[in-house]
């Protein structure tokens, strides 16, 4: 057991430290999200060039071949500077499911996510399924794909979708072009500033050659995405976290009230504590899953919905204090506290809520 | 003592049923059932429909045009408007600055305000936080400087809510620096239309305009709209943010919202949502009764003091989670999100529960301000703990 | 609508109050519960001779055809003194089983119930039902009682029992005398000084004249104590709470640490303007409680699960904090104030606890 | 960074396996396993097997004895005994004053007692608490006043833990009216059989002798026992106070506690309790993290310091939700209780369910005392705001 970071994680953290700091300020992260949906091609230029868009994949499709410690570092720092690039949807998830397929296909397609050249959005949620992400109505019949599929992450500029159906009851992905025709997409800005979309299939035409995966790999790979997406949101939350609690340290030592910086009133003292210990025992477990995942043990799974579960009562209450200790100045948008709140709001809902995770973690 | 309504009470309640069966506005209905924002308009239309019914005044005494009710009545009244989601009263005239003026302005001040502002043809808004005195407001440094037969007006407020559809605002002012800064405060009313005045939107994390910066640079205030005696003016705040506190909870509108999520989350498999809806509905019916025995004393001739600071705190812990259960019922339909007024027709998602969704994360984040708004919760413990544990 | 207590209820309160201060301080308490399991046959005569075993009989049998309100005054002060005597179980919970029945053999029960020269206790629980009560094995064949009854409270002292029986499928109440042939009581002390006991009837011969109540009768007579038990008992816990935040407040107020009054500490005092809160809204819910119940309205029983709930949080939250702040004077036997959390643990254990009822409200 | 084992490791492991199966005294094994209170006789014999092993300096560095273990070894560790519900390993002597004497003591004082430690020949008090100074611990007024070669002690301790079957006491002691109170506090050990020393029980709520008052009065104490500098006895408090809340979390009890609970609650309909335990499993596993990420930084060269405050706060908060729990599967058979021994065998109730529910109920009100003592949970988090903080 040995549970420090390697000298090459520490620089990878580092990397991405000095990038926030002097590339992605809350100014330059706010006129990003006004204008374009949290997505800036600069800066996704930038990621390419700094190689962060390979990050997870193999070295034989070009990638670093790190895991997902590498990737809690990259989401731990991208958290406290809320980047609200569509790295979740690309690089982790469809890259975690086309890394998973030995195809030629998906072999290319991630060649091009590394370069920068195109953004795949996975669509796997479907309305009416809650998070049963596996009860779904998309098919394939007679070689046409229909259904619909909501909250599709960075819907917006996907350019491409690993769509994931029903060929009669055995699941299959497909890799299926925006433009394709009997695509549509209904986007939207998300209340935390990136965005997601319905997408319609209605009688798209797909072959065998945009099998990306299909039967037990299918729903597998899915699965294996979800864990590594919900790894990675947490890992954000955690940095979101520390990053809440320190700035908030920080705002009652320079805030008078009565006379004095606020933060020598005990209360608000105790309630920083108890931000700062949530802070650390969610980053405690996510120490436990990031490594159970990294070494494939049977439990990751399981660790994984304890921690989800964990981020979610952890994060309502550190970015509510963060919020109230604020005092008015927290629920401002000009001031990035009320931003970190909306993150930790939307990162519970995603894939999977603290309650669903709650009932996977007891009965795993 | 006992829990039943008399044949009166009874008759009362159907008087009410009545107004919302008939009188309410058809618009303002539908709007507030469909979810959508009222205009200021809107606003005006349902409190003056409010006023023709002789009701604007349902908690001022009689002889300045207040209905004088029992509160049983003011009880049943309040209860009926919940059940029927009418928007909320706003409070700035009429339990705010109405109280004020009724009770330590002149003669000619009560002529002057009181009926317009049961009659709805004045909007106020309040000046009392500033961007350096929240929770200390006593601190406050907007000054008033007397010349002549007026006052010179500069310094600035904030978080002012809906300032921007205000006719009037009222102040605390500081009219004299002294050594206990709860003295030389006045309390001063102020024409938004009057020169110097700017009102600049702050935006919330909810992507709403509701609040406002108001900026005021020599502004001259006839030194009749002065409320009681210069330098009183912390006296009469105290007496207004016990009243403020005390409408805060808003138990029927919280009644209507839970009866919406319990329609919502009624086949949910799992229990667990339910079983918070269940706690939640127990502290509410608590949170009435504790409403309701403060009303009794005050009825017997008591003064809504620290007990209201009860029903802030608690009224606003339970508003905070019935948006928290929201959100949870709504699940990732959260996402999507145009912003507090909604989607419009043309471009909705997918998803059969977007409105709901859409304005569950809205609400969640908007009434974040209520436990910090009208003395932060921490400030109201403080207050208990001074005024009743003696501590 | 009026909320203000009768001239009437008042006075009760003042006498109970009176009692409690002169006749029945910690000291005595702690006595009787030492030397006699929670009982002194002293005084109980002294409630005999106040008249407060006759509180909520009928005139017609003897007593004062008080209400749910004037139980709910007198245990919120029994709660403050932390009194000990049965009178939950002879006068409320055997008295309201009694008083629903118009045989004679109940009449002349209750009369020795209110000149004190009997004890009766309702024996309804079962080792295996959990809460439901209704749920039992106890039965009547050929004229002979078998079965074993759990947590009966008083089993000490009671001279007789009401047994919550089936005869085939249907519910029976028998009165049965604790000397009867085939009675064995096997009783314990109570984790807060009071007794219990386990109650076994084998072959004991019962007759037709023993019947108090039978068919639905019975149930309803069951279920109806239920309610009236429980809106004592969470009495009481609003009497327990609001002492224990006075002599909390009294006590920080005493005690120095760090040069001061451990009062002056802003943690404390929001934690004990914690503990008041919880006491009122409570108590508000139990006013709410007593007058349905006092109305017959028909979400009585409803509300008395919502209030039972309330109780089980609330007084957990105040019992805890009360010691706590006591430090170690908190979990000391000697004083008073780590009493109240054995009580109101007790209190939330009886009669369905917190989650039961919560689960009850819910489907009420 | 990994989380694997060795093979080193899984053989040390399987070392433990085989001690908990062969040399861990039966007898103890069997109380422990029904759930009797052990004897004096029980603990010694269980601290000796450990002593016998070459275990019982787990923590200790090897010059005075201990195992030098890595951390992932101390690890492995507590969770086997914790796993096989051995007793805890008594804190005074082991993690306490041992650690103090070894760092702070000079050549004798570390001959003298330390073996005795190890082989457990001395079971040892703390006298830190006085009925004037709890939290405020540095507020104590024990003396001890220098005569020749002796120091007089006169004063009292209370809540001392087991001081009823104590050999020795280390005890802190003011050797100076100082202006600072930190100052002119010195750490002094006494011999429990020294004439002048009394000890008087403390019931606790839940009917036990656990605790005690221990009053001096003319107590001779030689000055060789004073370890370190006089008037230096707080740095030696302090640095024991981080250690002692190091152990206090007792993880591996509660995995152990946590597995029995679920085995008796898995028929439970309700799935109420079933979540509760799951989201206290979550913040367990959570909290064993925390302490293994402090354990590396230790061995990395690091010191117990306020992070060991995080540990004391919510692993006594988790022990006493864990207890709660408890109680709520228990039920109405709390109500049976014969103390905290639980019920003779002649006399137990017919509820099935009742050593379970009788030591759940012990055990919810004695763990009550876990965030009071040792720092009080209040205390801990004032020292979290100042040192790490800094606020």
């Amino acid at each position: 057991m040995n549970l420090s970071y390697s000298d090459e994680q520490n620089m990878l953290r580092e990397q991405v430290l000095k990038f926030c700091e002097s590339d992605y300020t809350f100014d330059v992260r706010e006129k990003i999200v006004e204008s374009n949906y949290g997505h800036n091609p600069e800066t996704w230029k930038q990621f390419a060039d700094l190689g962060w868009l390979a990050v997870p994949f193999s070295e034989e499709n070009g990638g670093f071949n790190f895991g997902p410690i590498e990737l809690a570092v990259i989401f731990e720092e991208f958290g406290k500077a809320l980047v609200a690039e569509p790295y979740l949807a690309n690089v982790v998830m469809s890259g975690s499911v086309l890394e998973s397929s030995s195809n030629e296909l998906a072999k290319q397609t991630i060649s091009k996510i590394i370069d920068g050249t195109t953004q795949v959005s996975v669509a796997f949620s479907e309305a009416n399924n809650g998070y049963n992400f596996h009860d779904i109505e998309t098919s394939i019949e007679d070689g046409k794909l229909n259904g619909v599929k909501t909250v599709v992450l960075n819907a917006s500029f996907a350019n491409s979708f690993l769509v994931y159906a029903r060929n009669g009851d055995k699941p299959v992905i497909y890799l299926v072009d925006a433009k394709e025709a009997g695509v549509s997409v209904n986007s939207f800005s998300t209340v935390d500033g990136q965005n997601c979309g319905d997408v319609t299939f209605e009688n798209v035409e797909v072959g065998e050659s945009s099998i990306i995966s299909h039967d037990n790999d299918a729903s597998q790979a899915i699965n294996a995405m979800l864990d590594l997406a919900n790894l990675c949101i947490c890992a954000e939350a955690v940095g979101g976290m520390t990053a809440s609690y320190l700035k908030t340290v920080q705002y009652t030592k320079e805030r008078e009230q009565f006379g004095q910086p606020i933060s020598n009133f005990q209360v608000l003292q105790h309630k920083m504590v108890d931000m700062f210990m949530e802070a650390e025992v969610s980053k405690s477990l996510l120490f436990k899953a990031m490594l159970q995942l990294d070494g494939k043990d049977d439990e990751a799974s399981k660790t994984i919905s304890g921690l989800k579960a964990q981020i979610g009562k952890s994060s309502r209450q550190v970015g509510q204090a963060a919020v109230q200790l604020h005092g008015g100045m927290g629920v401002s948008d000009e001031m990035s506290i009320g931003h970190y709140l909306k993150r930790f709001t939307v990162i519970d809902a995603l894939f999977g809520n603290r309650n669903y995770h709650l009932n996977n973690f007891s009965n795993l | 003592m006992d829990i039943n309504f008399s044949d009166a009470d009874n008759q009362f309640r159907q008087e009410v049923k009545d107004y919302l069966e008939n009188k309410y506005p058809k618009h303002v209905k539908e709007k507030q059932n469909n979810g959508e924002q009222l205009t200021k308009q809107d606003m005006i239309d349902y409190h003056k429909s409010l006023y023709e019914q002789g009701w604007a005044g349902y908690n001022w005494p009689v002889e300045y045009g207040g209905t004088g009710w029992s509160p049983t009545q003011i009880y049943i009244f309040q209860e009926e408007l919940g059940y029927a989601n009418t928007p909320t009263i706003l409070p700035f005239g009429l339990n705010m600055v109405g109280p004020v003026i009724y009770t330590f302005g002149n003669e000619e001040q009560k002529k002057k305000f009181l009926p317009d502002i049961l009659e709805f043809n004045t909007w106020w808004c309040q000046g009392y936080s500033e961007p350096g005195s929240g929770s200390d407001l006593a601190s406050l440094k907007t000054k008033a400087v007397r010349d002549g037969d007026h006052y010179i007006v500069n310094g600035s407020k904030t978080w002012t809510t809906l300032a921007q559809n205000a006719d009037w605002i009222f102040c605390l002012v500081r009219t004299e620096t002294t050594q206990k800064k709860q003295e030389g405060i006045s309390f001063l009313l102020i024409d938004m239309k009057t020169e110097g005045i700017e009102v600049k939107p702050i935006i919330t994390i909810d992507g709403d305009h509701e609040v406002n910066s108001v900026f005021f640079t020599d502004v001259k205030v006839p030194a009749e709209n002065l409320i009681g005696e210069e330098g009183k003016g912390w006296t009469y705040a105290k007496f207004l943010l016990a009243h403020e506190r005390f409408g805060i909870a808003g138990v029927p509108n919280q009644k209507y919202s839970l009866k919406l999520l319990k329609e919502r989350t009624k086949d949910f498999a799992d229990d667990d949502l339910k079983k918070k809806i269940a706690d939640y509905e127990i502290e509410l019916l608590a949170l009435e009764f504790t409403e309701l025995r403060t009303l009794a004393a005050l009825a017997n001739g008591g003064h809504p003091g620290a007990e209201s600071s009860i029903i802030k705190i608690k009224g606003t812990e339970l508003q905070q989670r019935l948006t928290e259960m929201y959100v949870e019922a709504a699940g990732q339909y959260i996402l999507p999100y145009e912003g507090p007024e909604g989607f419009n027709s043309n471009n909705t998602p997918a998803s059969n529960v977007s409105d709901f969704s859409s304005q569950a994360v809205s609400r969640y984040l908007n009434f974040r301000k209520t436990s910090i708004y009208g003395g932060s919760n921490e400030i109201q413990k403080n207050i208990i703990a001074k005024a009743i544990l003696g501590v």
